[in-house]
């Protein structure tokens, strides 16, 4: 049958699962033309698959069903790594090097008073904060890690929520509802620049450090010149076709570029998810 | 005999027709499987994925369930949620459906209007909804419950509507030609008919309702949902099965309940 | 007997009513500790609510620039939605059937009434993993959970629906000794179809919508296209989803309409 | 035409309580079932209609209560107030006013039934009683005696507070009948009350229908021509959607074996079956 | 006891094609509704069942099919193998192959008016038919040229495409009746078979009954005695869910008042209005 086929190392169609996630801006438009490019660089079929779920993603990559996947956030690898012992290759970066934009932040209303970090520490008791959504890098397990080291805890304050994703959480801010929020800076940059949120109406009370963006990661069972060969045409991808470039970088509202990957880049992270409760990557 | 059965209605000739109909009926579906490359036999080639997934995930941890001390607070939450949202909802949706089912509306504009307006409930995306509240009243059980009680009126303000157009014709023939008014007319004769599917109607929104918010349990930060979807994005499969089995049970209490409401109202009126 | 207790419509009405009082006060006792903790604000929503629409304004206008790569989703989520639904209504009618207490015997009622809540119960992602591991990304696995979908609540409006036939009717079949199956294909099917039919088409509206689902699974479809407007942030791209879901669910609708008109027998001049 | 004529002419049209004027009635396929049937009902009769299965008796009595719209003609109804209504084209608050007072005994009974005898009963007032009380409250307990009264009448008020559904065929039979006398119509449509009855509470509801019909007229369908011929005033009969006699309530052998079929002489020998004791 | 006269006993049991022994029914509550009814019934027998409306006739005739199990007593029944069924505990494969030999017409008639008059026919012979084939197949032609020629018979042919819902009441009665006939059962049970029908066409019926019973016999209830004492062989009256008479079909006067109270005088005044020609 066909999986048989597909168990080797050096499958004959690879097929690449992408996940549609605000958690990353690596989402995929135009699939034709990466199709073309992705087919002339691996010199073999390619199928890409959109995907909304990110467990159903571990699972078809457990089973088998996809070689390659894209689009997840950083703590999804992660989860995968764990799991399935999958293997990240390439990540995105900011072309000049300007690291300001994957990375987390925590934003206030203006109106609620709460004018810097030292504010929420001294007033976590009267204050409502909010996730972005429970797996979320950037807006769960970073800040809340910062917070951690501050020493709060999600117990000190008046009530804590989870939302559904980056956009609810901004705008339960802008709307007053909620006083203090972690999202990733990237969201809130959208939103600002296609002038849905007004300056003023969002004051940022604290920035991450860059975070690793979200990899591509691989099988782990692939055959390693493949790998490799994957990697390289992510790598390589403005330099050798510029159409390809201009798809992948469709959501971004800076100019990327891809750059290798290896588990090291997400040592960091790791540590961090296993020091919060609920949220280890170990067993508890 | 003088009378003899037209050749359309000899039950040879039907059953042609018939086998003529699920032909076509059958070379659509399978044209279909075959453009979208449908695979059954990966059912039994690949069946030992999903053989070991299924070992992966069970058997069920349910130490989880205590573990978590909150959980049983926030299934109260969940439970209210749900029940608030099928209370304002369904009553909403009822009223509406007399309004939109053919033979009790006002006037046929009427009730064209209500459904076109049921529709276009229905098909904004429940995301939207949320949002819409999440921003208007903030984040928490609130704005569940809103979005809950609006998907409500356009699912079941459908169902509710199929129930009263299925209500037998007769009565209420009888009790218009005592000079009855509308509104007396469905109190007599149409509640009286439907009185059971709208209570097993009313109970399976709850039943969906309760589901959502599990979903929705998201908010809290450590509800059922929210440990539900924690445990399945880790992939830890065995906590997230120990909470669905909770919410199996729940559904099934419910489902027990709606049972014994209803068959008071059906009524069986033979002598068995 | 109970006959020294005389009957009086006064003393049955007080019964009613205090029945129905009972009812309304458990209800309203329920609903308000609900309330409070759901926390209801009432006062919020009235001075929120604003702000809400506000947000709505974001979907307009719609992006008409994105129909053209929307119409070819909308067409395979027709086809899929359709394949799911036939396969779907047709499982959900033999649930529907032994979920029923006046054709099935109890202890199969009891099962299958149980295997129906627990498909309602059991999250989706569950069974898409199940079926991805089995079948792989793409259209296949996503019509299957999709018809596996249908047969909670499809299952369970068919078992309502049956259980409401008038019981002289399939008694009558039952007195020429005819068998169960019999029973069903002559005395209960003609009777539910105007509403099986309903329920399907309405089911076939519901998975359009839910076509989503596909999404998950890999297989596009107008449902995927709409959450990945709203993931990139490209609001008036999802409004034209939702146009073209709205068109689909209103000939559905149409649909709907014009078989329950066939159906209806309109027995009375 | 002196003022005298003309009160007298509207006198005459006022007694005339159902003026039913070539009413036809086709179905969607054009097939005619009502070939123009014409007849006018005063005050104080008690009209018989007979006719063999299937001549379209229930539909004409349908049109009279404008259940049905027929296909042409139409039927004119004067209430106990004197306004004249046409019943083929009243809609709304006038058609309603006027099935206040038109009392109607259905052939299948068209009980509600999943509620008890004494509602049905009771529904056959609802147009007349407040909406709003109708609605929240229900009836009183006045109107519940009387109710059950009626039903006293009819030999059925121990069953006045059991589901409908479970009563027998003729128990049923006589709800519909309470729920149509309880109404206190102007005109009373019956149609085959006594069809599922025993000779004596058929006899009965014959006695007690035939006082009534004093104060408003009875349009009934029997299969009875024997009771008809006792207790009617008029017998009106029907065969394939036209009537074929209008007249007094002696309908001769050869009229009941032109409406009946030539079979119908064979009848006659069981007409004496009950010998004098 | 010899050889021969335990076969003539047996012969004995087995002409008594139903058998009730002693049957009560009590409705949930504990109200006596029948209270112990006792009757054989052999083969050529018309029986013909009167009794006051609410006596107990339908519920009796549910039990000699097996739809009501009565409280106590029991109901036996010889099929046309000679075997013995107890209906009262028979279940499943035993109850299904007792009942495809006894036909009932109901008396609410019971159809499925969806269907067509033709397929309601046909559904009496389900019982006989192979299962797989009355699934996918439905019947054959031949099945319902026969069923046709049974509507012919009681001459609604010509209704026999049409939704049973659509016709009228006698013309629904007669499809009922038609369906019980081609079942070809080996007891027919008839509650009221007549009631909705015109004079000649409830004659015709009984005249198409009568030579049938020869066949098989047929229990009725009716509310015409008059018929019942010219068609039937034996007449049993129930009242009060007991049998208070079981015997020839001449009732005599004091009978019939015992039977339906003293009103009954007045009804032979009405039964020579058809003076003779
Ligand atoms: N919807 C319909 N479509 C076609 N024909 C119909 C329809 N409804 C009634 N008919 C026919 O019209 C005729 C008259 O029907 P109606 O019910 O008035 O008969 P009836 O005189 O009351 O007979 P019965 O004594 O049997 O009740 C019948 O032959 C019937 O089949
Ligand atoms: N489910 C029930 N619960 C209580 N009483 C019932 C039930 N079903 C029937 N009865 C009563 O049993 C009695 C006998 O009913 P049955 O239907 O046998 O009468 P019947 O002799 O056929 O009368 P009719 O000539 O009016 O058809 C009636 O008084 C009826 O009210
Ligand atoms: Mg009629
Ligand atoms: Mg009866």
């Amino acid at each position: 049958g066909r999986s048989e086929e597909q168990s080797d190392g050096n499958p004959k169609k690879l097929r690449f699962g992408l996940l549609v996630a605000q958690e990353t801006e690596q989402t995929y438009e135009r699939l034709d033309v990466l199709t073309n490019y992705f087919t002339k660089q691996l010199g073999r079929e390619v199928e890409f698959l959109q995907i909304t779920t990110p467990s159903a993603m571990i699972e078809a990559m457990r089973a088998k069903k996809i070689e390659v996947a894209g689009g997840t956030g950083a703590f999804t690898y992660l989860v995968a790594s764990k799991a399935i012992g999958a293997e990240a290759i390439a990540t995105t970066t900011a072309a000049d090097g300007n690291v300001r934009y994957y990375k987390s932040c925590l934003i206030t209303n203006p109106n609620s008073g709460l004018k810097s970090m030292e504010d929420v520490v001294k007033n976590a008791g009267k204050i409502t904060m909010s996730w972005a959504y429970p797996t979320s890098t950037s807006g769960h397990l970073v800040p809340r890690y910062y917070l951690q080291k501050r020493g709060i805890k999600p117990e000190d304050f008046k009530e804590v929520f989870t939302s559904t994703d980056h956009t609810a959480t901004l705008f339960s801010v802008t709307s007053g509802r909620v006083d203090v929020a972690a999202i990733m800076y990237a969201t809130l940059d959208r939103f600002l620049k296609i002038g849905k949120v007004k300056p003023g109406s969002v004051r940022v009370i604290w920035e991450s450090e860059p975070i690793a963006p979200g990899p591509v990661f691989v099988r782990k069972d692939l055959d390693p010149a493949l790998k490799k060969q994957i990697q390289q045409a992510y790598t390589n991808v403005a330099k050798a076709d510029p159409n390809a470039m201009e798809a992948l970088q469709a959501q971004f509202t800076y100019s990327m570029s891809y750059i290798p990957a290896t588990d090291s880049l997400y040592a960091s992270l790791r540590q961090m998810a296993n020091q919060i409760e609920g949220l280890t990557l170990e067993e508890e | 005999m003088n009378v003899s059965l037209d050749k359309q209605y000899l039950p040879s000739e039907r059953y042609k027709r018939h086998a003529a109909y699920l032909a076509v009926l059958a070379v659509v579906i399978i044209g279909l499987c075959s453009y979208f490359k449908f695979e059954p036999l990966l059912f039994i080639s690949d069946f030992h994925y999903m053989a070991d997934l299924v070992v992966e995930m069970t058997p069920p941890n349910f130490e989880v369930l205590w573990r978590k001390e909150k959980i049983f607070a926030s299934i109260l939450q969940t439970l209210s949620m749900a029940f608030l949202g099928t209370l304002a909802g369904g009553a909403v949706a009822m009223g509406l459906a007399f309004l939109a089912a053919r033979n009790t509306t006002p006037h046929p504009a009427v009730g064209a209007v209500i459904r076109t307006l049921l529709a276009i409930e229905r098909v904004i995306p429940s995301l939207v909804i949320l949002l819409l509240f999440l921003i208007a009243v903030g984040l928490g059980p609130f704005a569940g419950m809103l979005s809950l009680a609006v998907g409500t009126i356009g699912m079941f303000g459908k169902l509710f509507a199929n129930a009263i157009e299925g209500a037998e014709k007769e009565p209420i023939d009888a009790v218009h030609s005592v000079g009855a008014s509308k509104l007396q007319v469905i109190r007599y004769a149409v509640i009286p008919q439907v009185l059971p599917s709208f209570i097993a109607n009313l109970f399976y929104a709850f039943d969906i309702n309760l589901r959502a918010a599990i979903g929705l349990g998201v908010f809290g930060g450590a509800g059922v949902g929210y440990e539900i979807s924690m445990a399945m994005r880790l992939v830890r499969y065995r906590d997230a099965l120990a909470l669905i089995c909770f919410t199996i049970l729940l559904v099934f209490a419910v489902e027990k309940l709606s049972d014994w409401l209803r068959s008071r109202a059906l009524g069986q009126d033979l002598l068995k | 007997m109970k006959q020294d207790t005389p009957w009086t419509y006064s003393g049955y009405r007080r019964r009613q009513t205090l029945r129905i009082w009972t009812i309304a006060l458990v209800i309203g006792f329920c609903a308000y500790w609900a309330g409070v903790s759901c926390k209801v604000d009432v006062d919020a929503l009235r001075t929120g609510l604003p702000k809400g629409i506000d947000f709505l304004g974001y979907l307009f206008p719609p992006d008409w620039t994105a129909f053209a790569d929307m119409a070819m989703p909308a067409l395979e989520t027709i086809l899929l939605a359709f394949l799911a639904t036939i396969f779907g209504a047709f499982l959900s009618l033999f649930f529907g059937l032994a979920a029923a207490s006046n054709i099935a015997p109890r202890w199969l009622r009891n099962l299958s009434r149980f295997l129906l809540a627990t498909e309602r119960s059991l999250p989706e992602i569950v069974i898409l993993l199940l079926l991805i591991s089995a079948l792989g990304l793409g259209p296949f696995p996503g019509v299957i959970a999709m018809a596996f979908g249908c047969i909670g609540m499809l299952g369970r409006l068919f078992s309502d629906a049956i259980e409401e036939i008038n019981p002289a009717t399939l008694e009558s079949i039952e007195s020429v000794g005819a068998r169960r199956w019999q029973v069903i294909t002559y005395g209960v099917l003609p009777q539910v179809l105007p509403s099986l039919l309903a329920n399907t088409i309405f089911r076939f509206e519901v998975n359009i919508r839910l076509s989503v689902l596909l999404g998950a699974v890999g297989a596009g479809g107008i449902g995927f296209q709409l959450y990945y407007s709203f993931q990139t942030l490209q609001y008036q791209r999802a409004t034209t989803a939702i146009l073209i879901t709205l068109l689909l669910v209103f000939v559905s609708e149409r649909l709907s309409d014009y078989v329950r008109k066939k159906l209806t027998l309109d027995a009375r001049l | 035409m002196g003022a005298n004529t003309a009160r007298l002419l509207s006198f005459q049209i006022l007694a005339r309580m159902i003026d039913v004027r070539q009413i036809t009635k086709s179905t969607k396929e054009g097939v005619p079932i009502l070939k123009g049937i014409s007849f006018t009902v005063t005050k104080g009769e008690f009209v018989g209609i007979l006719g063999p299965s299937g001549a379209g008796k229930t539909l004409t009595m349908r049109c009279l209560n404008g259940l049905t719209r027929p296909t042409s003609g139409e039927v004119l109804f004067t209430d106990h107030e004197h306004n004249l209504v046409n019943l083929t084209h009243a809609r709304g608050r006038e058609l309603r006013k006027a099935r206040r007072q038109i009392g109607v005994i259905f052939q299948g009974f068209n009980l509600v039934k999943r509620l008890s005898a004494i509602d049905n009963v009771m529904i056959g007032q609802l147009g007349r009683i407040n909406l709003l009380r109708s609605l929240v409250y229900g009836f009183t307990d006045d109107e519940a005696r009387q109710a059950l009264a009626v039903l006293e009448h009819l030999n059925v008020a121990h069953l006045a507070h059991r589901p409908v559904g479970s009563l027998s065929g003729g128990e049923q039979q006589r709800v519909a009948i309470a729920r149509a006398i309880y109404q206190q119509p102007a005109v009373m449509l019956a149609d085959e009350p006594i069809a599922n009855l025993d000779p004596t509470n058929a006899r009965k509801i014959m006695q007690i229908l035939t006082p009534l019909a004093k104060e408003m007229p009875i349009i009934g369908v029997f299969h009875q021509p024997d009771l008809v011929m006792e207790f009617c005033t008029r017998i009106i009969a029907l065969k394939e959607g036209v009537v074929v006699r209008d007249g007094d309530s002696k309908m001769t052998r050869s009229e009941l074996v032109d409406l009946y079929g030539a079979e119908l002489s064979e009848i006659e020998a069981s007409q004496r079956i009950l010998q004098p004791a």
